[in-house]
């Protein structure tokens, strides 16, 4: 470990940097949302994607299966919950069915109560309130292998048309994904893990990679409190790159080990 | 070649993918019941991890954290008893945590079979040279409670016996821990490196699925773990470097075969893709990959 | 009392007074608080277990309405219900290191659990063999870097021609390796922003505060 | 005894080509049974695990007259109220204090496993170590900036940006053929081993194999005459 650059009395040593980052990011956030200003959220292609599948399915007169992820409340999930408000919304103005498997872990509980509510809330918005169907929505157990039979199941019962797979998918994923391929869905899918990403890259015809999700997710709500968050993620991935940039640049033609003590207080 | 030559060059691109599936079934298969015995080589990677256990003394005090399921233990059975040979060889002091609820399979799967004849070898006993706390590393709190106040957070072992008067009384705080052996299929527990690595300086190896190698390399990079054995291969070399041939090595003929076939479909997938699919159909196949 | 616990308020001040007190003794430099931190963690993990219950209410009450209903496959569920009804009255009995108990965690969970994961072998396989295919200049990457740590990765042809060694290893552990990298810093700035959200009472949907402000 | 471990084999083997299945990609009873027993044993066995946790700590921490558990445990019952939808607001509190307090623990740490540390490592001395070194560390750090430049979405991408962007994209799937060969061999791993342990001993072979076949032709049967189908959940 290198040497510290600065402490802070009172916090242990080491960590002063780390809290000085968190509390930034407290800080911007604050203020990114108190703004309430749009910022420019460039257009993921994964949006695109998405039209055309659901588009595909209800020139195909097929269902469009939509799941959000078997975790609980977290970054993927949040953003997958603003991807299948999008695609109910869809959905319930071109007639089309909805399938929304739920379940799979001991926290889904909680996350299938807020998709109920979101997709209901779209087919009410869209004035068709009378299409929403709860045996669309089953839950199929709190166990992640029985929850995956039972979406596997759905796939080949229903035959959708599309499969838009988002939000916090684990192992599972690549069992989805092949088998939605096997029954001529259009695949769409985000990685929540590299090696996942890697696998779903392959098997599916679209793929949102890394943190394009939550992107997409925040563009689809237009919520200028999830756009903020997009905001402050990106300047934190600059000053990243400005770390490392500048660190390498002055460790190398000065010596100087400036940044990364600074990194270490 | 006629219809025939086209027809050949579409099955080569649009074949049941079942078949396959069906390759792969027979060809893991066959070289285990008429073993070839091909040669293998051994990483830089093993060959450091390695030279991790051997810094440690005989007498020294291992947690050893068994983050896995029983599947994937299939994978790390290789790398799992080759180290655990080395501990018992060499007279390191275990006290195992299990941070799975399937782990309890594996006690019996890996103590109680496999090595079983291994520890009587070397007269390595329960209570004297290893200890099973059982399940006693679920979160990161648990993991911190038991760097920070060891003695105050752990007090019976996995069957309810107290564990006063073992090696363990020689714990208080992690800094009295010599080394991290990590099992895991994941991430693992962050708590280990979060709470004991980054605040005692507590060197940790670990053997990993090859899943989530990806993770591991980084933290072997930023030097959060210090030693790495890599899924079912990296255990079948450190058999061959410490002299203990074991299921890893057996297991390596089906796993060229195996990465043999995956690679001669990709031949033959490419083959049909020039021949057939760009030719007759537009259409692409189903993926992302363009 | 019911409007205590419903009020966003109190929530929303437990839900920040508990992250306080986890968050901050890891900065500041005071045993004791680090103590009733820990205390309080121990007590979540314990309160984190309850939740099972509500799995297991969960589960019943679907194999129930299937057998209701005489939905497809309703006779599986009476037998799933019998024989976890059954086992779980075996645990709670005689302990789970008695030698039924463990039989069916070693004779169904552990092979079945293998299965699991093993298939997905299979679905690697198909997969790969579908998508690497060269398309495009993107596509021919993926193939040139994936069949380089292929043929490493077979022992075979790993030993035969060790010259493979460092290109797979480069590969693996230095491209790969900052795939990983990137990873890891571009998302955890964004975990962190839902937790602000969260905790300046913009994200209670997890509460199920959703369902009353439509309503 | 020595017979029992021997049926416990064979039904091991079994269970798991059962399950295996599957992969033929259409429903049979078989595998539906299969299924249904892992799900079962499986949610059995979570149950004892949570209760052996909390018996270890809450319970017999209470005996040793630790009150603090007294807490711990009223929390959990509340938790159980999520069950009536009328009474469900009883359970946020607890809900709210866990998450609470799982947040803290993961922001406080993971900001330096995965921020510092990473951006840290990536900060190194590249000329003292032989040029195979400058080359790694550099396409280390190349890798990084060019792929994170891909993943900006606040702002335009053009210019030397776009270069950035478009090289980051190629140096990501390079890396993904990289990644995918590893976690193919992880997986391969894996049901090589899981095939190992029922072909060795010697003696399961034929066993193993016998059992292989059979399953294989029923499920063919049974997909054949429409029973499979009809038959399976």
């Amino acid at each position: 470990m290198a040497e510290l650059l600065f402490e802070i009395p009172g916090v242990e040593s080491g960590r002063a940097f780390g809290l000085i980052l968190i509390l930034g990011i407290f800080i911007l956030g604050i203020y990114y949302m108190r703004r309430g200003k749009l910022p420019y959220i460039r257009r993921v292609a994964a949006i695109d994607a998405i039209s055309e599948a659901v588009g595909r399915s209800t020139e195909m007169g097929k269902p469009v299966l939509c799941s959000y992820g078997t975790g609980g409340f977290g970054y993927a999930v949040i953003a997958a919950m603003s991807i299948l408000g999008h695609v109910a919304r869809t959905c319930a103005e071109t007639d089309t069915r909805l399938l929304v498997p739920t379940g799979g872990s001991h926290t889904s509980y909680l996350t299938r109560e807020l998709a109920i509510d979101i997709v209901k809330g779209q087919y009410t918005a869209a004035g068709k309130p009378e299409m929403y169907n709860e045996d669309d929505m089953p839950f199929l157990s709190g166990e992640q292998y029985s929850f995956t039979a039972g979406y596997i199941g759905m796939l080949v019962r229903d035959r959708p048309g599309a499969v838009i797979m988002t939000g916090g998918h684990s192992s599972e994923a690549m069992n989805i994904a092949e088998m939605s391929n096997l029954v001529g869905a259009l695949t769409i899918t985000s990685g929540t893990y590299v090696s996942n990403m890697a696998a779903l890259a392959c098997a599916s015809d679209y793929i949102m990679l890394v943190d394009e999700q939550p992107a997409a997710g925040a563009y689809l709500s237009k919520d200028p409190e999830q756009l903020a968050t997009i905001r402050v993620v990106d300047i934190y991935k600059v000053l990243s790159l400005l770390l490392i940039v500048v660190g390498l640049l002055v460790l190398n033609t000065t010596g100087n080990d400036f940044i990364r003590r600074l990194l270490a207080s | 070649m006629g219809k025939e030559g086209v027809n050949l060059l579409k099955l080569m691109a649009t074949y049941d993918k079942r078949w396959g599936y069906l390759l792969l079934f027979i060809l893991v298969l066959l070289p285990m019941l008429q073993p070839i015995g091909m040669p293998i080589s051994v990483s830089e990677l093993t060959k450091d991890y390695l030279k991790q256990l051997e810094t440690l003394e005989e007498g020294d005090i291992v947690l050893d954290s068994w983050s896995t399921e029983y599947s994937g233990y299939m994978e790390l059975k290789p790398g799992m008893i080759a180290t655990h040979k080395y501990f018992i060889k060499n007279g390191i002091k275990l006290f195992i945590c299990l941070g799975h609820p399937e782990g309890l399979a594996l006690v019996d799967a890996l103590l109680n079979e496999e090595i079983k004849g291994y520890m009587e070898k070397y007269d390595y006993t329960y209570g004297e040279d290893y200890i099973i706390l059982g399940f006693a590393l679920p979160n990161q709190a648990a993991t911190l409670a038991m760097a920070t106040d060891f003695q105050g957070s752990v007090k019976v072992d996995w069957k309810g016996d107290s564990i006063k008067g073992t090696f363990l009384d020689r714990i208080e705080t992690g800094a009295d821990i010599d080394m991290i052996a990590d099992f895991t299929t994941g991430a693992g527990n962050p708590g280990l490196i979060n709470h004991i690595v980054l605040t005692f300086g507590t060197p940790m190896i670990q053997n990993q699925i090859g899943v989530s190698l990806p993770g591991s390399f980084m933290n072997l990079d930023a030097g959060l773990i210090t030693g790495l054995l890599a899924s079912t291969r990296g255990g079948s070399e450190l058999e061959l470097l410490i002299k203990e041939p074991g299921p890893g090595l057996i297991a390596m003929d089906a796993f060229t075969l195996g990465h043999y076939l995956l690679i001669i479909l990709i031949v033959i997938g490419n083959i049909g893709f020039f021949g057939w699919t760009k030719k007759v159909s537009e259409k692409m196949e189903s993926t992302t990959i363009r | 009392m019911s409007w205590f616990f419903k009020s966003k308020q109190v929530n929303l001040a437990i839900l920040v007074a508990s992250f306080m007190i986890g968050f901050v003794p890891y900065f500041i430099k005071v045993p004791q608080v680090n103590e009733f931190a820990n205390t309080l963690t121990n007590i979540s993990s314990v309160v984190g277990q309850f939740t099972i219950v509500i799995a297991i209410y969960s589960q019943y009450r679907r194999s129930l309405r299937f057998i209701r209903e005489r939905r497809k496959g309703w006779v599986y569920n009476i037998y799933l219900l019998t024989f976890m009804s059954l086992m779980i009255l075996i645990g709670f009995t005689w302990g789970e290191h008695n030698a039924t108990y463990m039989w069916l965690v070693n004779s169904i969970v552990a092979p079945c659990s293998s299965v699991v994961y093993g298939i997905l072998a299979f679905y690697m396989f198909s997969a790969g063999a579908r998508a690497f295919r060269a398309r495009s200049l993107k596509a021919s990457l993926l193939i040139v870097a994936g069949v380089i740590v292929l043929l490493y990765q077979a022992p075979l042809t790993g030993s035969v021609i060790p010259g493979i060694e460092p290109y797979a290893v480069f590969l693996t552990g230095t491209v790969g390796m900052s795939l990983s990298r990137m990873f890891a810093i571009a998302i955890i700035t964004g975990a962190i922003m839902l937790n602000v959200r969260m905790l300046t009472g913009r994200e209670l949907a997890f509460l199920g505060f959703a369902r009353e402000e439509e309503s | 005894m020595e017979q029992w471990t021997f049926i416990s084999q064979i039904f091991q083997i079994f269970i798991a080509f059962c399950l295996f299945t599957t992969l033929y990609g259409k429903g049979n009873p078989l595998r539906s049974w299969a299924e249904y027993s892992y799900l079962a044993a499986g949610t059995a066995m979570s149950v004892m695990w949570a209760w052996t946790y909390i018996r270890n700590h809450a319970v017999i921490g209470l005996q040793a007259g630790e009150l603090i558990w007294i807490p711990a445990i009223i929390l959990g019952l509340m938790m159980w109220f999520r069950i009536y939808p009328k009474y469900s607001y009883i359970s946020r509190i607890p809900i709210a204090f866990t998450i609470g307090i799982g947040m803290a623990w993961t922001i406080r740490t993971s900001i330096f496993t995965q921020f510092i540390s990473q951006i840290s490592a990536t900060i190194v001395p590249i000329f003292d170590q032989g040029p195979m070194w400058l080359f790694e560390r550099t396409v280390i750090a190349v890798g990084v900036i060019t792929m994170m430049s891909f993943f900006l979405y606040t702002m335009e991408i053009k210019g030397p940006h776009l270069w950035s962007a478009t090289f980051g994209e190629y140096f990501m799937y390079l890396a993904f053929g990289a990644v995918f060969a590893g976690t193919f061999m992880g997986r391969l791993g894996l049901f090589v081993g899981h095939m190992q342990s029922y072909m060795f001993p010697v003696w399961k072979q034929p066993y193993t194999i016998g059992i292989l076949l059979l399953v294989f032709v029923v499920m063919l049967a049974l997909e054949r005459t429409g029973w499979g189908a009809k038959l399976s959940a």
